[in-house]
C-alpha cells in the first residue's frame, strides 16, 4: 500500500509552500480584490512560470519539466492555500490538459511551451446563462471557421490570450481553440463573487477558431478536461479548508471570552473537529483522484466527482466557519477570512456546481453497478 | 383560533389607518446610501410627525410622549405603516434601548432634557456597549474611566468601543466603562451618557466583507465626562446594562434576504441538468419545501407571540427561535441559488445576475446576519440557559480581580 | 390575532393529559409492544371512548359530542405525548374524517355512532407494496361490487372492523368501505419497527364493498384525509417530540460526567436548544393546520403539508437525539427512548412519508404562485 | 502513489495466502444466536490453528506467542482472513487490551499462566470498566475494593460494572476499582485481574432496544481477590487503565450496516411518486453521492493509515473520525431508505422487508453505535484536544476527595 505522495513530492510541496509565503501572502490577492483594473498578480504569475510550475506536468520536449501530475496536484494545493491570485486552473488544469489530451502535435508545438513560460494565458468558455450549459442548450456557433455566440461567464476570460469555446458545429458540439487578441472578440470584464480572480463575458463575432479534437466530440472531450481540473481543484480547495481550519483555531486558542479562550468552549471544539473531519474526508477523496489522474485510470470520473463533491463541501464549511469563530472580526474587510469565503465559492463554481457532480457520479455509479 | 382583531385592536387599528391615510409619506425619500445618511431629513420628519400625534412611542407613559400603549398596539401601528413607502428609521436603537435607559437612572432635569427631542427624531443616540476584546462579554469592558485629578468629581474616558451601529449620524450615547479594575469584572463597571459631539471622541467606520460599513468603531481619547451623567451607581453600570440590553436581541431583525419563493421563482426560470426547468429538480424541491416550512415557523410562532400580547400575556419563549433559523437560512438558500445558476452563479453585478443580485448578496451578509446580536453560539446557549433552565458555562472569572483575568493580550 | 387555543381547549387539554397519565403510562405502549398477541389496548381505547374523545369531532346527532377540530387537536397532542397504544388515528382521523366528508347520511347513520361509542375500529389501506402506491400502479381491483387484491402494510389492518380501501373500479381509482370481519378477508399481522402499533397484510377475495364518495375521485378524496390525518398527526408528533426534550433534559439534569450535569456541557445545552427550535417550529406549523382544518381552508392542502413536514423532523430529531443524550443506558430495552423513536417511524411514515408531503406542497405552492 | 504491496509485503501476503488456503474454513460454522454462543468451539478451534504458526497476535513479541510482526503483517492477514468463512472472534477485547495489559503488569509467574491459553482461545477475557453512573468518565469509578479485615491481604469488591462485551462467556476479567474515596477521583483507583467464576461474580445480559443483549451487567458481591491480582500499584489504577484503553477505540468498528450500494439497488427497485423507479429522484441521487463520498472517505483514509504503517510511521490523526461519520450515516442511509419505502418501510419482517430488513436494522442498531466506544459527543472533543490540541474541558472533580463530588445519586 503506497497511498501518499512520495518524499520527493512532499518536499516540492515544502518548497512551493516557502516560495508562496514569501511570493504570495495574502496581500496578494487582497491587492487584485482591490483593484478593479487588476485581473491577477503579473508579477506572481512572472514569479511562477520561472519555478516552473506552469510545466510541472508538460513534457520536457514541450518546454515543461515533464513531471507527473502528482507533483502539481502538491503544488495545486498550495495555490489554493495561499489564495493566489492568478490564472493558474484557466491555464494548467484547462488549456494545456486539453492540448495535451486531443491536441495534434503541431497544436502541442505551439500551445505547450507559450503555456509553460508563462506567456499564454488559457481559460476554457462553456457557460452561456444562469443554469447548466448542455449540448441541448448550447447556443454559441460556429460556421465555416468562424464563431458567433456569447459565453458568461468566462473565469480569466479578459486577461486569457487563447480560449477552449465549446460551440456547435454542423449542429453537433466541438471544441474549439480561439485566440481571444483577435479583434473580432469583445471582452467585458464582469463583478463576481470573487474579484481576485477574473472573469468576463466573450462575445464572438465570427472570429477565427481551430478546432481541437475530433468533430462533434466537444462534450465528451469537455468532461475529460473538467475531470483532470476537478482533481487538481480539489487539492486547492484542500488547501484552502486546511489554512481556514488554522486560521480559526489560532484564533479561538487566542480570544478570550468569559475569562477563557474561546477554544475551550465544546460550541467551538466540536465546530472545529467538524471542520477536521470534513477536510480529512475531502483529502483522502482527492488523493485516489490524483492517483486516478496520474494513472489515467478508467475509474477517474468517479474518483474526480468524489474528490470534487467532498472538497467543496469541506471548503464551503471551513471558510463560513472560519468567519463563525471568528465572530465580528471575521466579518471585517481587513481580515482575511472573506478572501477564502470568496475564493470556496469560486472554486465550487468554476468547474460546474458540486450538484452537477453529484449527479454525474450516480450515473456512473449506476453504469458500473449495471456493468 | 382566527387571525382576526380583538373588536378594541380593530377600533386602534382603524384610527391608525386613517391617521396614516392623512399623514404618511406616499413616495420613498430618495437616497442611494445604504447607511441611510442621504434619506435622513426625511426619516427625521416622519420621526416628528408620529411624535406630534403621539405614535413615535406608543408603549411609553403619556408623560414622557407616549401613548400608553400596549405591545399589541405597536404592533399594529408597525403593521400598518409597512403598507406606507416610509424612510428608514435611524432611531430605534436610541428609543428601544439608549433613552429608556436614561429614563431609568438620569435625574429629572436631565430626562426632561433628552426626552423630548428623542422621541421627536431631532437627536440621535447609540449604544457604545462591546469592544474589540469583548465581544459578546460585555462585562469584559477595557474602556476606562478615572475621576480627573483636578477634584472636579469629571471622568477622563479612554479606551475603544467597537460594532457600534449608527455613531457616525448619533449626538449622543450611552457608554459603559471599567472605573474599577481591581474587583471582579461585573463589578467595577459604570454607565454614563455621553456627547458624541464631545473633544476626544473620534467614529470610524468599519469596512464589512459585503462592502457597506453600518458599523463604526468609537475612539475614546481623554474624554471628561461629568459625574452627573452617570447613569446609575459607581460600581453598578452591569446591572444598568441588562435594563438596556433586554431589548437588544428583538430589535435585530430575522433576515431580509430572498427567501423561498424568489428561489422558485428564479428555479423555474433556470435551465435544470436534463434541460428541463431546475424547478422540476427534486433535490431543490426538497430544500424549497424545507425552507418554506421555515419561513411559515417562524411567521406563525410571531403570529403566537402577538397573540400572547394581544391577550396581556408575557409572550412564550418561543419568540427567541428568529434568528437562530434565519440567518443560517439566508446563508444555505442563498448558496443553493447561486450553484443551482452554475457558473453563472458567481456574477454579482445586480445588472446581470438574478433578480439583482439578490442571492449573492445573501451569501456575503449572511455570515454577518448570523453574528450580529448574538452568534448562532451564543443565542443555544441563551435558548438552552433562559428557555430551557439549563446550567450556564462553567465560569472561571467570576471571583476574579479584572486586571488579573487571562485576556490573550 | 388570536392564534392559539382556548381557554377551554387548554382546559380540555389539561384533563386529557391528567386522563392519560393515570390510564396510559408508558407501561400500557410496553405491554402492548412486548406481547406478539395484542394489537392495542383495549382497555384504555374503552376508557378513551367514555372520554367521548372518538367521537369529538363527530356531530351530536351522530352520538359525537359535537366539539370542533380543535379539541381533537389538543387530544392528539395528549396521545403523542403519552405514546397511546391505541387505533385512534386510523379511527378517528381516518375512517370518521371520511366518513364526515364523504358519506351519504346513511352511512354517516351506520357508523359514526359505533365509532363514537368506540366499537368500531377503522383503518386506511392504500399501500400495496414498497413505495408510493400511486393511481399508476394500483392494483387491487372492484367488480361488480366485490373487492380481490392485497393491501400492505394496513396500520390497525388486523384489529380493525371497517376498512377504507382504496381500488380501482373500472379501471378508475375508489375508495371503498369494507367490513373487515367477512370471511373472504385474510387478515396477517406483521412486525414493524413500532410494535406498540398493530399492522397487517389484507388479502380480499371477492369481498363486498360499498364505495364512499363518487365513483373516481378515491384518490382525490384520499388525499383530503390525509390532509386532516396530517394535521392531527403533526400534533401527535408534537406532542412526543416535546415529551423526548423533556425526558432529554432531566436526564442531562441529572446524570453526573467528570463532576458535572451533563446538561452543564454545551454539546448537550446546544443539542436541547436544537430540539427545542424543531419542536417550536413545529408547534407553530401544527398550530396554522389546526386553523384551515377547522375553518376548512383552502390553504388546508399546504398547511397540512408543512404541519406534517415540520413535526416529522421535529420528532425524529427529537426521538433520536434523547437516545444519544442519555449515552448507553438510553440504548437499552427498559428506557422508554425506543418508544417515542419507534413512534416516531411510524408516526412519520403511516399517513406517507415526509419525502412524499415535500413533493406535495411544492406542487400546490407552485400553482398557487401561478395563479 | 499506488495500491501494490512493498516486495517485503508481497512475500507476507502470499505466506499468508499459502497457509490460509491449507488451514482456514471452507464453510461458514453454523449458528443462529447473533451472540455467536452457538459458534464457540468454532471460533476456539480456528483461534488455535491461528496460534499453532504464529498468526494469532502477529505484532506480539514471539517469546509471548506472537510472531514479531508489524502492524501491516497484522493488516495484510486481516485482509486475507477476511476472504475465508471464518468464524466470529471473541478474543479482541482479551487480546488487543486485557491480556497486554496484565503482561505490562503482572508477575512472571501470571504471564506463564495467562498468555498461552489466551493466545490459543482457551480463556476469554473480558475489560469491567464502565459503570452506570459512569459512562464516559471511567475514573468515576464507584465499584469499591476494601483489604479484608482477616489481614489477608485480600481484596474484597462490592459494587456494578456495565456494558461488559462478552461477559457471558469469559473466564477472566480485568477491572478498575476504587480502593480510596478519600483522595480525588483519579487518584484512589486500582487495577486487578479477577475470575470470572469466582463466588460473588454474577452476570446479567443487557437487553437492548434493537432486540439483542451483546453487552452485560456484571455484579460483584463481596468478591475476594488476591493482592497478588493487583495490576499495578494500590492507587495507580487509572494510569494502568489508560495502557488498556489506547486501543480501545480503534477496536470499535465502523459501521457494517446496509450502505450506498444497497440503498442504490432498492432506490432502483421501488416505485418513485410519478411511477418511475425512486432512483430516478435526484434528491436522493443527491444523499446517495455524499454517503459515496463519505464512505469513499474513509476508505481512503484507512488507505492513507495503512500507507503509513507500511512505511512504518505512526498513523496519522486521520485515523480517528471513523465512527463519527459511519454511525450517523447508519442511521440517515436506515432512515431514507426506509421513507424511500413509504408506508411498507415500517415492516420489519426480514421475509418481507427490502434486503432482509437491512435498513430497519440499521435505523434500530444506529443509535447504539453513535454511543458504543465513545459518544459522538466525546469523540468530536477527543478530535478537537487530542488530534487539534484544543483545550481540554473544564474539569471541576480534579482536586476533590471521590466522596466528596456531587453525582446526583
Amino acid at each position: 500500500m503506497n497511498f501518499d505522495f512520495s518524499d520527493d513530492q512532499k518536499f516540492l510541496k515544502g518548497e512551493a509552500r516557502k516560495f508562496l509565503e514569501a511570493n504570495c501572502p495574502t496581500a496578494a490577492a487582497r491587492a487584485v480584490l482591490e483593484d478593479d483594473a487588476q485581473g491577477y498578480d503579473a508579477k506572481l504569475w512572472k514569479a511562477v512560470a520561472a519555478q516552473g510550475w506552469l510545466g510541472a506536468a508538460i513534457p520536457e520536449e514541450h518546454g515543461g519539466l515533464g513531471l507527473g501530475h502528482l507533483e502539481l496536484c502538491v503544488i495545486a494545493e498550495e495555490l489554493g492555500r495561499a489564495v493566489a491570485p492568478i490564472p493558474f486552473a484557466s491555464t494548467v488544469y484547462m488549456l494545456a490538459e486539453a492540448v495535451m489530451l486531443a491536441g495534434t502535435e503541431a497544436q502541442k508545438a505551439e500551445l505547450l511551451p507559450g503555456i509553460a513560460a508563462g506567456d499564454i494565458i488559457g481559460c476554457l468558455a462553456t457557460s452561456e446563462g444562469p443554469g447548466v450549459t448542455t449540448a441541448s442548450n448550447l447556443q454559441a456557433t460556429v460556421t465555416d471557421g468562424k464563431l458567433t455566440g456569447v459565453k458568461i461567464p468566462v473565469t480569466d476570460g479578459a486577461i486569457a490570450h487563447v480560449g477552449l469555446v465549446l460551440a456547435r458545429e454542423n449542429g453537433k458540439p466541438g471544441l474549439f481553440l480561439v485566440d481571444l487578441t483577435d479583434a473580432s472578440v469583445t471582452r467585458d470584464t464582469l463583478k463576481t463573487l470573487d474579484p481576485t480572480r477574473d472573469a468576463a463575458r466573450l462575445t464572438f463575432a465570427n472570429t477565427p477558431v481551430r478546432r481541437l479534437g475530433e468533430a462533434g466530440e466537444g462534450v465528451a472531450l469537455v468532461e475529460q478536461v473538467l475531470d483532470r481540473a476537478a482533481i487538481l481543484l480539489s487539492f486547492e480547495q484542500c488547501g484552502g479548508a486546511d489554512r481556514c481550519l488554522e486560521f480559526a483555531k489560532d484564533y479561538a486558542m487566542e480570544r478570550y471570552a468569559f475569562g477563557r479562550v474561546i477554544a475551550s468552549y465544546q460550541a467551538i471544539k466540536h465546530k472545529l473537529a467538524d471542520m477536521y473531519v470534513k477536510n480529512e474526508l475531502a483529502r483522502s477523496n482527492a488523493y485516489y483522484g490524483a492517483w486516478a489522474l496520474n494513472t489515467n485510470a478508467p475509474e477517474m470520473p468517479i474518483a474526480a466527482s468524489a474528490a470534487r463533491i467532498a472538497a467543496s463541501e469541506a471548503f464551503w464549511y471551513a471558510s463560513k466557519e472560519n468567519i463563525q469563530t471568528h465572530g465580528g472580526i471575521g466579518f471585517t474587510w481587513e481580515m482575511d477570512c472573506h478572501l477564502f469565503y470568496r475564493r470556496s465559492r469560486q472554486l465550487s463554481l468554476v468547474a460546474g456546481a458540486p450538484r452537477v457532480w453529484k449527479e454525474r457520479l450516480v450515473s456512473h455509479l449506476e453504469r458500473r453497478n449495471a456493468a | 383560533m382566527d387571525f382576526n382583531d380583538t373588536p378594541e385592536e380593530a377600533a386602534y387599528r382603524a384610527q391608525v389607518r386613517t391617521w396614516l391615510e392623512a399623514n404618511a409619506p406616499k413616495t420613498r425619500a430618495a437616497g442611494s446610501d445604504p447607511e441611510g445618511n442621504d434619506t435622513m431629513p426625511a426619516s427625521r420628519a416622519w420621526q416628528a410627525t408620529k411624535a406630534a400625534a403621539g405614535y413615535a412611542c406608543i408603549t411609553w407613559p403619556k408623560e414622557w410622549g407616549g401613548q400608553g400603549g400596549t405591545p399589541i398596539h405597536n404592533v399594529i401601528f408597525g403593521q400598518e405603516e409597512a403598507h406606507y413607502p416610509i424612510p428608514p428609521n435611524p432611531y430605534q436603537i436610541g428609543l428601544g434601548m439608549c433613552v429608556p435607559t436614561v429614563m431609568n437612572f438620569a435625574d429629572a432635569a436631565t430626562k426632561e432634557r433628552f426626552a423630548g427631542p428623542a422621541i421627536r427624531g431631532e437627536e440621535i443616540w447609540c449604544q457604545l456597549f462591546s469592544e474589540p476584546s469583548g465581544g459578546s462579554d460585555v462585562a469584559a469592558t477595557r474602556t476606562r474611566a478615572e475621576q480627573a485629578p483636578d477634584g472636579s468629581g469629571d471622568w477622563i474616558i479612554n479606551g475603544q468601543k467597537v460594532w457600534t451601529t449608527g455613531a457616525q449620524f448619533s449626538d449622543f450615547g450611552i457608554v459603559i466603562v471599567r472605573t474599577n479594575p481591581d474587583v471582579p469584572k461585573h463589578k467595577g463597571l459604570t454607565m454614563f451618557w455621553i456627547d458624541m459631539k464631545a473633544p476626544g471622541v473620534e467614529v470610524k467606520p468599519i469596512h464589512q466583507m459585503s462592502g457597506g460599513s453600518g458599523f463604526n468603531e468609537v475612539f475614546f481619547t481623554d474624554v471628561r465626562v461629568k459625574d452627573a451623567q452617570r447613569l446609575g451607581g459607581v460600581g453598578d453600570g452591569w446591572k444598568v446594562s441588562l435594563v438596556t440590553l433586554m431589548n437588544e436581541r428583538l430589535a435585530v431583525g430575522g433576515a431580509t434576504g430572498a427567501g423561498w419563493s424568489q428561489f422558485m421563482e428564479a428555479a423555474r426560470n433556470t435551465p435544470g441538468m436534463d434541460g428541463a426547468s431546475a424547478l422540476q429538480d427534486s433535490a431543490l424541491r426538497e430544500k424549497l419545501a424545507d425552507w418554506y416550512v421555515q419561513a411559515e415557523g417562524l411567521q406563525h410562532t410571531r403570529n403566537r407571540t402577538m397573540t400572547a400580547l394581544s391577550r396581556g400575556q408575557t409572550p412564550g419563549p418561543e419568540s427567541s427561535i428568529g434568528k437562530i433559523i434565519s440567518a443560517v437560512q439566508m446563508q444555505e438558500l442563498g448558496n443553493s441559488a447561486i450553484e443551482m445558476l452554475d457558473q453563472y452563479g458567481l456574477i454579482s453585478d445586480p445588472e446581470l445576475a438574478s433578480l439583482s443580485g439578490a442571492f449573492q448578496s445573501s451569501v456575503m451578509f449572511a455570515p454577518g446576519l448570523r453574528i450580529a446580536g448574538g452568534t448562532d453560539e451564543i443565542l443555544r446557549n441563551i435558548i438552552a440557559e433562559r428557555v430551557l433552565g439549563l446550567p450556564g458555562d462553567i465560569r472561571v472569572d467570576k471571583d476574579v480581580a479584572f486586571k488579573d483575568m487571562p485576556s490573550g493580550r
